[in-house]
């Protein structure tokens, strides 16, 4: 088992280094010249070349990467062009914000999506499954923003429950935060759902199908108890993988929602440095997208041990 | 009855005569599942439409009309105008024209690309397929929008700039849900068998594993033209989608998303006209999996 | 006193476009307190579905359609669903097929013996904790202490299936009802477990339901046997009854169907179900009786089944060799991590001649499947030689992998699979499976094609019209047959056949046996026979090789291994078989043709270490019949247990 | 001087009581933008709040005095010299004095502060030329003349920021305006509280909060859910007001002709270099069809004259539009056509702007393909780069330096590239000339060439409809005048 976790980590490893070679690669090849972007459209090209020059951007790519490599694994990584502060402390206060959102439209998510799943399994073919099927069917096929859109409109503006927008900006005290959080993490939450809910489903349905619930059934045992003892941890497993992938979407992925609601997450973070060319930033964003997507399959794989004790022992009788 | 050994079992109904072996169920089975008559009948109206929209659409769908800017329902515009004055409706039918056949193109190539390399990986696991997984892991993990922002910063708008988009950002998934269906056939014994003859890798795979993995083929086609449908109405938003004046669904959305308070059709037709697209797709995707024998809505990844 | 269970005009359909199909039709049947009854037939005939109807279970899609069942005087199908959990808890319990699917695998044993011991369920009560650990020591696990702490995974086959048996008399059952509680085990576990049912049944005294198409299980086990065909019971009795007397002609066609050890030879087989039965007629309770044009259709098939049996041992027209093994090796460890136990097969050699057919037998996982592979070029050895004679004197190597044979060889050497499911494309017609190797070797095109794929079909006992069939389409036997015409399309000399029939009903396995040896006949094909199925392997095959863990322990002519005294893993593998036959209820005598073993010598076992101790000798008791055996260094008594 | 007429609507303008909290939504230029006002990223919102310029803009159009109550120019128009107000002091309570408005100069024409403003500024004025003979005297030595100099000064580059404070002006904002900072961050929240020291009195506000918020339609369903009282330098669509309008809550106001939206012809790119292309592309489209389509209406056509018509100098000349006629010249060009044009997001004007010339040229026989660029790259690797395309301007420059700026052969934002000598003699001749009447008919001559002959096309002005919060009263806005003295809420 900790051979197996230690595997997954070094292929974690792997797999951050990899994905940080071909953002840097990506991102040299973006078109557009970074001092332009920075200075604006009423800067001068001397301005323009000057900075090039300070940024260093005129050393070969790949010397700038090992450069930028020899930082990272020390922990620097490099100022951000756009407005020289430190990357890690930029990127912190937008992460911060994404993980807020992030873990409220996670655990709404997963919460509805369990649920939802579990009954229109359970339910199959009658009146609750086909109402779950309908509606999350329509939730994976209407666009994110409409999903946004309309919840501005329902709870903000027609109702005025949640605020419709963050006004603070992106280093907003958690206070200021909080009452925005809500909304955009029930859109994510939506969406999110939408897709977990249908793998669930019909997870739920080929447990219950399976020998041992029947068998269970057999046994006598009441609907609860082998719901919730036999057929849930067998019924989850499954689904863990296309979790996992959707958590980690919710740390880049949501640049539309965020623009909806003007929450300054990492999407933003990314929209804003894409069109400033800031290198740096976007190469520790990916990062902290790959960490994150590394971090939920490990996550993902831990629960898998968790549920399922085959993965704990080696199987083989005695 | 002549020889014991294939003498049908007594009592037996008439056998009916089987003629095509593989249209035959699936005709049968879209005729008895009413989701994937449901989901057929919604594509084929689609694609009808976009066949048919320079008859059926009332209105010139790029052509402008200052004197009637922003109309609500009625007065001929059944779904009202927008702000150039052109028929909400007419763009809504058009609007296939563009999405559609880029959602199939861009599923395909996308859902091709990845077919081939996951089952390549299930037939040679070793260097190959830990080379290659590690490599689709990678770009996994790097976040969906930053790929994105960079093709598109790069390649500018458009159609190819959208299937290429599309291939970059979800083959790699499809890679791995082949690979996952893949390598539940490669152990069987008619690949084995395949195997044993001496067929070529290629064989195997197109003879041997694909007719085995083609209900996942169906799901993940019509996710990915599903997501690409999204992606497109998404980039829009962001105002990399379709060039106007095109009466594409996303660019209509974001065009008159300002309007949904006021005049809601402008957002809300291309949206039910996309959602029912999406919809079709995977209810028809999921009925042809089931009806290939095998309910698979579990290999989403 | 009335009948514990009493199943009365019982019909369970199924919906179907044309009407309600029959799975049971009028089903009477009666189990007394403390008796044991068997259901035997034909797979697909509705045994499982009786059995667990029992229990109050229909499957997802079938329903009852008329008739009763009543247990205890409840009628089940009637009960509220609470009563009928009473029911499963306190009187009527299953014991599943395959126990390993059967059991939660996230839950630990003791939960879930707890759940059947206790309601509200208290896992955590020490009585409780007791309890289940007495129950696991009545179905004589070691160390049940432990085994309550364990999740099914940590649990070979046999074990689990015996937790199964815990889990059915946890709640004291008056009747238990057993679906085929051994088929999925090898067949040395199978007698402990049937050994250990009919122990608990005299312990505890109650009544039992078993679900069979073994034959000899059923003869062994129960008093009395009622059999199926299609959803009806065609007749009942007592189990010797039936067996040795059948009335119906079908239950004769079947009997005569299985092969026996005590009578080497091949049987004619049932021709097995592939059209669906037909749909109720509008008002009718039941599908119809047997009209008495088909029962005269059975009763010839009886007739012909024993007329055309087929003794064994009368080909003996073998021609030159044609594959030769010598000191194969394969180990299927990484080449960088080979310490411990040696090589899966070591040692191996063995020569087949045209128109011979070699058995392998041994205990699952002792390597069979890994030489045939190896012939095959699918897996590489790591040591040995196989060489492949041709009928013009020359000799190719089939050391190379599949890929690097020339296309003549992989013609010569065919393969045919264990599992009839997935030994055919489910998405390819028969005609493409029989096609391909066509086009590949003989390089056939068009009318040329068809004729000859005509020609293959019709050899193997196929119709015309299957041609264009799916697997789906076919039955388990056809299936089978098919994958045969595909081995041999390309006119093979060698053919590797792993298994081919132990998946089947024996009432089907019959007739591909017998085409097996019309081909080694006909065409003088020669076979790598690789069974389980000692009866079956002693009516067909021409010699037999015993493998333990991976080494020869004991090879020669089929009657001279089965006929007298063998090696003590051969002898566990006889002792294991049951025989059908009430007469001859137990495996040959093993005294009948004695040898004594010379002085200073036992007979080798492959220890778990699979590290040999002393000097290895091949004793020869009759010309080219050897027993693998060493020398004694120190006083050990030698072993016969295993 | 030049501008445009403030205007507005609603029940916004009424009289405002004192004190109170403004919420303002304002765009986000940039992260890193800055409080610096000669930067070219300054945060525009904050500055009229926060400082004060030499001179700035009558609703007229013409020159009223701020920090400076009086200037007079040398008769050569070479020498400028400005009388500075007394007994103004600075949010940190140090003394206005001539030092910091020579300082503030000399900050816009500091290489190192890269300001826009230094480009327009440096053609005339170095470091050597600015004087400062008393506290309150201010005098600017021009290296070639310029009667039209102080509505230079008018910029918002050229807020007076304190002596020597470059360094820290950026984010202390220390100026004399009505409102001095609490508390600033870029991309960010910020707030600024009333000065009661300001020399025009002070503010009826007791502070202003302002938010950064990116997307236009958050900012209005910012307003719209109460959380900011006012969408600043948004200027809401046509769809987009009428939902404000109807809110209960919400009102708009209209600020006229705030902004000249306009498509360059690249002058020296195909085929633009004929003079026969560009004729017919102005020929053939119909300029109040592409204001209903584009705008809604809400504008005032511009006949492709850039100088709106509320400033003192423009020229009324047009000249009838002819489909026919462009048709014939463009086949006398030999061009068939279709031609690019590349819009944006950047602006929400823009793409309906380029489809609706789309389809109003149609009749001319010419096609247009209309593309989208990315808008992060817009104005680097399209604008003046691309042939045909689609820009925008806030009005409020002063003729001189619109004309100067947009239109002088080699200037930095000569988006059309567009040379004409003559045009070029006509803006010399302007700058010598004392005389207001006849420097205007230099400057109308100059207008009709470039209607005639430039090489952009200018269909309409666009009005600015704000949105803002039924509460906001005493609200006025014009060119790039915000009143922050008068602007409160209601009783
Ligand atoms: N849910 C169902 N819907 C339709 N047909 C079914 C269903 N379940 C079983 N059947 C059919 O009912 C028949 C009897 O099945 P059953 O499992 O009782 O047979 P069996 O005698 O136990 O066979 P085996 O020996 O293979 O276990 C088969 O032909 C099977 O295909
Ligand atoms: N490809 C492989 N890689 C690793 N181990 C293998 C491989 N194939 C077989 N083995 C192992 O080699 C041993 C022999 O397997 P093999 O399949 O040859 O046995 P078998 O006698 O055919 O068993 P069965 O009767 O169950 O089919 C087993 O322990 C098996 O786990
Ligand atoms: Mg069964
Ligand atoms: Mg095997």
């Amino acid at each position: 088992m900790t051979r197996f976790l230690l595997r997954r980590l070094g292929l974690g490893v792997l797999t951050i280094l990899l994905a940080s070679v071909l953002v840097f690669a990506a991102l040299q090849a973006l078109p557009g010249d970074v001092a332009g972007q920075i200075l604006g459209r009423f800067s001068s090209p001397e301005a323009r070349a000057a900075l090039t020059a300070t940024l260093n951007l005129d050393q070969p790519p790949v010397q700038r990467y090992l450069s930028w490599l020899g930082g990272a694994v020390q922990g620097d990584f490099g100022t951000s062009l756009a407005d020289g502060r430190p990357v890690v402390d930029v990127v912190w206060t937008y992460l911060r914000n994404s993980l807020l959102i992030a873990a409220v439209g996670a655990v709404l998510g997963i919460a509805l999506a369990f649920l939802l799943g579990i009954v229109a399994g359970t339910f199959r073919e009658k009146l609750p499954d086909n109402v779950i099927s309908v509606v999350s069917l329509v939730g994976m096929s209407v666009p994110e923003y409409t999903v946004a859109t309309l919840l501005v409109l329902l709870l903000s503006v027609s109702i005025p429950l949640f605020p419709a927008v963050v006004t603070a900006g992106p280093t907003a005290s958690l206070s200021e935060l909080l009452p925005a959080v809500w909304l955009p993490g029930f859109a994510l939450a939506v969406v999110m759902a939408a897709y977990v809910v249908r793998i669930t489903r019909s997870s739920v349905i080929d447990v219950l199908a399976s020998d041992f619930a029947v068998h269970a059934r057999l046994r006598g045992l009441s609907t609860p108890r082998i719901l919730v003892h036999h057929v849930l941890p067998s019924a989850i497993l499954p689904t863990l993988n296309v979790v996992a992938v959707n958590m980690a979407w919710l740390f880049g992925g949501v640049v539309v929602v965020e623009a909806v609601f003007n929450y300054p997450g990492l999407g933003t973070l990314v929209l804003q440095s894409v069109s400033n060319r800031d290198l740096p930033v976007l190469q520790l964003v990916a990062i902290i997208g790959a960490v994150a997507y590394v971090l939920c399959n490990l996550l993902a794989d831990l629960g898998a041990l968790a549920l399922n004790p085959r993965l704990r022992t080696p199987a083989g009788g005695h | 009855m002549s020889s014991p050994l294939d003498a049908p079992v007594l009592p037996t109904a008439p056998a009916a005569p089987v003629r095509s072996p593989v249209l035959g169920p699936v005709v049968r089975g879209v005729l008895r599942s009413p989701q994937t008559l449901l989901g057929l009948t919604l594509v084929v109206v689609h694609v009808v439409l976009a066949l048919l929209a320079p008859l059926v659409a009332p209105f010139d769908p790029v052509t402008n009309d200052a004197t009637s800017i922003l109309l609500g329902p009625g007065d001929g515009h059944l779904l009202g105008t927008d702000q150039l004055g052109r028929d909400i409706l007419s763009r809504v039918l058009y609007g296939g024209r563009y999405s559609l056949p880029l959602a199939v193109v861009a599923a395909v190539v996308t859902v091709g690309i990845g077919t081939v390399l996951g089952c390549l990986a299930a037939c040679h696991r070793g260097a190959f397929d830990e080379i290659l997984m590690r490599i689709v892991d990678a770009v996994l993990s790097v976040p969906s929008i930053l790929a994105l922002l960079v093709v598109v910063s790069m390649f500018g708008a458009g159609g190819p700039v959208i299937v290429l988009a599309a291939v970059v950002i979800y083959s790699p998934a499809v890679v791995r849900v082949l690979r996952a269906a893949a390598l539940q056939v490669v152990p069987l014994d008619y690949v084995t068998a395949a195997r044993a003859r001496g067929e070529g890798t290629f064989a195997v795979i197109r003879r041997e594993i694909l007719p085995n993995v083609v209900d996942v083929v169906f799901v993940e086609l019509a996710m990915r033209a599903s997501f690409v449908l999204l992606l497109v109405s998404s980039l829009s938003f962001l105002g990399f989608g379709a060039n106007p004046p095109t009466p594409d669904w996303g660019l209509m959305v974001s065009e008159n998303r300002t309007l949904l308070a006021v005049l809601p059709w402008g957002t809300v037709g291309p949206i039910v006209a996309l959602a029912t697209l999406i919809i079709g797709f995977n209810l028809t995707a999921d009925g042809l999996a089931k009806i290939r024998g095998v309910d698979r809505t579990l290999v989403g990844v | 006193m009335s009948a514990l269970v009493e199943v009365s005009g019982f019909t369970v359909t199924h919906a179907s476009a044309a009407g309600p199909v029959p799975i049971l039709s009028a089903v009477d049947l009666t189990v007394a307190a403390g008796e044991s009854v068997a259901v035997i037939g034909e797979s697909g005939s509705g045994k499982s579905t009786l059995a667990l109807a029992l229990a109050g279970f229909l499957r997802p899609g079938l329903r009852v359609h008329s008739g009763s069942v009543r247990v205890g005087g409840t009628d089940v199908f009637a009960a509220t669903d609470a009563e009928r959990r009473r029911l499963r808890r306190n009187r009527i319990s299953v014991v599943p097929q395959n126990a390993g699917a059967a059991l939660t695998p996230t839950l630990r044993i003791g939960a879930q013996l707890a759940e059947a011991l206790s309601d509200p369920v208290r896992p955590r009560d020490p009585k409780v904790r007791s309890e289940a650990v007495r129950l696991l020591g009545q179905v004589r696990l070691p160390r049940p202490e432990e085994i309550v702490d364990r999740y099914p995974h940590e649990l070979s086959g046999g074990q689990q299936q015996r937790v199964g048996i815990a889990l059915a008399l946890a709640g004291r059952p008056d009747l238990v009802i057993l679906d085929e509680p051994t088929t999925g085990l090898d067949v040395v576990t199978q007698a402990a477990i049937l050994d250990l049912l009919a122990q608990l049944r005299s312990e505890l005294g109650f009544a039992s339901l078993l679900v069979s198409h073994d034959l000899g299980v059923v003869a062994a086990t129960t008093d009395r046997t009622s059999v199926l065909h299609q959803g009806r019971v065609l007749e009942s009795g007592p189990t010797e009854e039936v067996l040795r007397t059948p009335a119906h002609p079908y239950t004769r066609a079947l009997l005569s169907a299985i092969p026996r050890l005590h009578r080497p030879g091949l049987p004619v087989g049932l021709p097995g179900a592939v059209e669906a039965p037909a749909a109720l007629a509008p008002g009718a309770d039941a599908a119809p009786a047997m009209t008495v044009g088909e029962l005269a259709d059975y009763d010839a098939l009886a007739e012909e089944s024993r007329a055309g049996f087929r003794p064994a041992g009368t080909f003996t027209e073998f021609g030159a060799t044609v594959l030769e093994v010598e000191d194969l090796e394969i180990d299927h460890r990484p080449r960088t991590r080979r310490h411990g136990t040696g090589p899966t097969v070591a040692g191996v050699s063995f020569r087949i001649r045209q128109g011979e057919i070699v058995a392998l037998v041994g205990e699952s996982g002792s390597g069979k499947s890994s030489i045939a592979s190896a012939v095959a070029g699918l897996v590489p050895p790591s040591a040995g030689r196989i060489t492949m004679h041709a009928s013009d004197g020359t000799s190719e190597d089939l050391l190379v992998g599949v890929r690097r044979r020339s296309r003549g060889l992989r013609r010569r050497v065919q393969m045919v699979f264990q599992n009839a499911d997935t030994t055919l494309n489910p998405r390819r017609t028969v005609a493409d499976a029989v096609d391909r190797p066509l086009r590949l070797f003989g390089a056939l095109r068009g009318a040329a094609l068809r004729q000859e794929r005509q020609r293959l079909l019709t050899g193997v006992g196929l119709r015309a019209g299957l041609a264009d069939r799916l697997p789906g389409q076919l039955s388990g036997g056809q299936r089978q047959r098919v994958g045969i015409a595909r081995a041999l399309a390309p006119d093979p000399e060698l053919v590797l056949a792993d298994e081919v029939v132990s998946a089947l009903d024996v009432s089907v396995q019959a007739s591909v046996l017998r085409l097996v040896d019309d081909t080694r006949r006909d065409q003088r094909l020669a076979y790598l026979f690789i069974g389980h199925d000692l009866a079956v392997v002693r009516g067909l095959a021409d010699r037999v090789i015993v493998l333990d863990k991976g080494r020869v322990v004991e090879d020669g002519p089929v009657e001279a291994v089965f006929g007298g005294r063998n090696h003590p893993v051969t002898a566990a593998l006889l002792a294991a078989v049951l025989e059908p036959d009430p007469d001859h209820a137990g495996p040959s005598d093993p005294e009948a043709v004695t040898f004594t073993l010379p002085e200073g010598l036992e007979f080798a076992v492959i220890g778990d270490d699979r590290v040999d101790h002393g000097e290895e000798v091949w004793v020869e008791p009759a010309p080219g019949h050897r027993l693998r055996c060493r020398r004694v260094e120190a006083r050990r008594p030698s072993t016969t247990t295993v | 001087g030049g501008g445009s007429e403030g205007g507005s609507g609603g029940g916004a303008t009424g009289p405002a009581a004192s004190g109170g909290v403004l919420r303002a939504a304002r765009p986000l230029p940039s992260t890193s933008e800055s409080l610096d006002p000669a930067s070219s990223l300054c945060a525009y919102e904050y500055l009229g709040a926060l400082y004060n310029r030499l001179v700035k803009q009558a609703p007229d159009g013409t020159l009223a005095p701020d920090l400076a109550t009086e200037w007079t120019g040398s008769a050569d128009a070479k020498q400028w010299t400005f009388t500075l107000r007394d007994g103004v002091t600075f949010h940190d309570g140090k003394a206005f004095t001539s030092a910091d408005a020579a300082y503030t100069l000399n900050h816009i024409l500091d290489p190192a502060t890269d300001s826009p403003q230094a480009a327009v500024l440096s053609d005339f004025l170095d470091a050597a030329g600015i004087t400062t003979p008393d506290a309150t005297t201010l005098v600017l030595d021009l290296s070639q003349p310029n009667a039209e100099f102080p509505s230079l000064l008018v910029n918002y580059n050229c807020y007076v920021i304190q002596d020597n404070s470059a360094a820290t002006v950026g984010s202390k904002g220390v100026g004399t305006g009505p409102f001095k900072l609490e508390s600033f961050v870029p991309g960010g929240k910020g707030v600024v509280t009333a000065y009661a020291d300001h020399f025009g009195g002070a503010p009826k506000l007791d502070r202003i909060e302002f938010s950064a918020i990116a997307d236009t339609q958050a900012r209005v369903n910012a307003l719209l859910g109460g959380q900011v009282d006012i969408a600043m330098q948004t200027n809401l669509d046509v769809a987009t007001a009428k939902t404000v309008a109807a809110n209960p809550t919400t009102t708009t106001a209209v600020v006229k002709a705030a902004t000249w939206y306009v498509m360059p012809m690249l002058f020296t790119a195909a085929p633009f270099q004929d003079v026969n292309v560009r004729k017919a592309f102005k020929l053939a489209y119909d300029p109040t069809e592409l204001m209903a389509l584009a705008v809604g209406g809400q504008g005032t056509v511009a006949h492709d004259n850039p100088v709106p018509p509320t400033d003192p100098n423009w020229l009324d000349y047009s000249v009838e539009k002819d489909p026919e006629q462009a048709k014939s010249l463009l086949a006398k060009a030999g061009f068939s056509g279709p031609q690019a044009m590349f819009t944006s997001t950047v602006d929400p004007v823009l793409s309906p702007l380029a489809q609706a010339y789309q389809g109003s040229v149609k009749a001319a026989g010419l096609g247009i393909e209309v593309q989208t660029a990315a808008a992060d790259s817009y104005y680097t690797d399209v604008w003046m780069k691309q042939p045909f395309m689609t820009s925008y301007w806030y009005t409020g420059r002063p003729v001189d330096q619109l004309l100067n700026q947009i239109f002088r052969s080699g200037a930095s934002y000569n988006e059309s590239m567009w040379s004409n000598a003559q045009f070029d003699g006509l803006l010399d001749a302007a700058r010598a000339e004392m005389d207001d009447t006849k420097r205007r008919t230099l400057y109308q001559d100059a207008q009709k060439l470039v209607v005639d002959e430039g090489s952009t096309i200018s269909p309409f002005f666009a009005d600015r409809v704000t949105g803002l919060s039924r509460k906001v009263a005493g609200y006025s806005e014009y060119g790039f005048e915000f009143d922050y003295v008068n602007i409160g809420l209601s009783a």
